[in-house]
């Protein structure tokens, strides 16, 4: 599955985005910000308030305890100031 | 059937034209209300507001709100346009347009949109300052939760 | 000092010079919301609507609900047209123009004025039907009295 | 003191204003429309629901308990459909 990252999360990570295979324990997307934070210092700064992180699958907005096991695209992003 | 249109763009739109189309050839309308966001160029610090999306998600997620309001009002139009990439202070980034028979759902309409595209639709402001400065990315604000948590 | 303009008038406007107006030259504005209000058809049955006023009154009644708006609300600039005499459907008949910082300021203000004017600024109008029935002056709403009762 | 009719107040009484010289017992709004009233066929028609009747004084809105004593011109009118 495809990841893609925004704003302050993307330039943490230091890319917009990438292909990532999900280990068989990463269930929500709370898990996988946890998993992705493991990864290096960018991830750790980027997930470091998780409370924060936005996701959305497949374009739809998505709650932290949301499955990922169905997912083509997550994004991560802070919260959003567009209007 | 749907009367939303919504586009996301970096070129400038022109507000009366969008306006003129919900009413062009019909005589059914009573009131439309039409809300354009611009760039301030915060008392003169402000050089110039670049904006980042998520393409496809920003569409999608304005096309909801959008069908929401639709579901919620007896809309007879509605248009939505968001602009991405660099604006300058003075310059527009967001228009509403919502026209109706009466005027409390164009009224309503138009509030609840802007309320929800500010909290839910994938835009993120980063500020260029003119004295150099870093700015950085805007903070997203309480109180635009809350306006729309009253929906 | 007072940034609200108040016209009554018998001509037609253009509510995208007038929107124009309030922001021209200018970078400290972010919110631009603007009511235009429009003679509807009545599903094919009005020829054309005919409102009356109280020259003198009118303006004088419609200043004083701009000004109350601009007590309430941080407002950089306030635009309000009421057309009488002869309006036929499809055509303007009032124009909100308000501009502020943020949003919420712009959108209150112009819902404000339009609740107000609706049951304080003293206009009449009487319908001239299709099929040449009287029509005859259009009845005040209840629910009017309610809108402008919330604020 | 002028007084001034709109709408159908002014089409039941057949002119849209008047000089009057009222006399002293008429001290309100409400007593004007009283003595008005009394007038003729016209005036007890645009009348005889004074509680719909709006007023205003010196272009002002007026309540029917307000004094019409210091008034230059005195207006009568249904509710406003304007907007």
């Amino acid at each position: 599955m495809k990841a893609v990252y925004f704003a302050w999360v993307r330039e943490r990570i230091g890319k917009p985005e990438e292909e990532l295979e999900l280990p068989p324990e990463v269930a929500t997307v709370g898990d996988m910000m946890a998993w992705l934070s493991r990864r290096d210092e960018g991830y750790a700064q980027a997930f470091d308030q998780p409370a924060t992180i936005r996701a959305a699958i497949d374009h739809v907005h998505a709650r932290h305890d949301a499955s990922v096991r169905e997912a083509r695209e997550i994004a991560f992003f802070p919260p959003m100031t567009g209007g | 059937m749907s009367v939303a249109s919504v586009s996301v763009q970096a070129q400038d739109f022109d507000p009366a034209a969008e306006t003129e189309r919900l009413t062009a050839g019909r005589a059914d309308v009573g009131a439309v209300v039409t809300f354009a966001g611009l760039c301030r160029d915060e008392a003169g610090a402000l050089e110039v507001l670049e904006i980042e999306y998520y393409p496809g998600m920003a569409e999608a997620e304005i096309g909801r709100v959008a069908a929401e309001a639709e579901s919620r009002w007896p809309l007879l139009g509605l248009r939505v346009i968001h602009r991405h990439g660099l604006i300058r202070p003075g310059e527009r980034i967001v228009l509403v347009a919502a026209a109706s028979a009466h005027r409390s759902a164009a009224f309503e309409a138009a509030a609840f949109l802007m309320d929800y595209l500010k909290t839910r639709a994938p835009f993120w402001k980063r500020e260029r300052r003119v004295d150099g400065g870093a700015g950085g990315w805007v903070q997203a604000k309480d109180t635009d939760e809350a306006a729309a948590g009253r929906w």
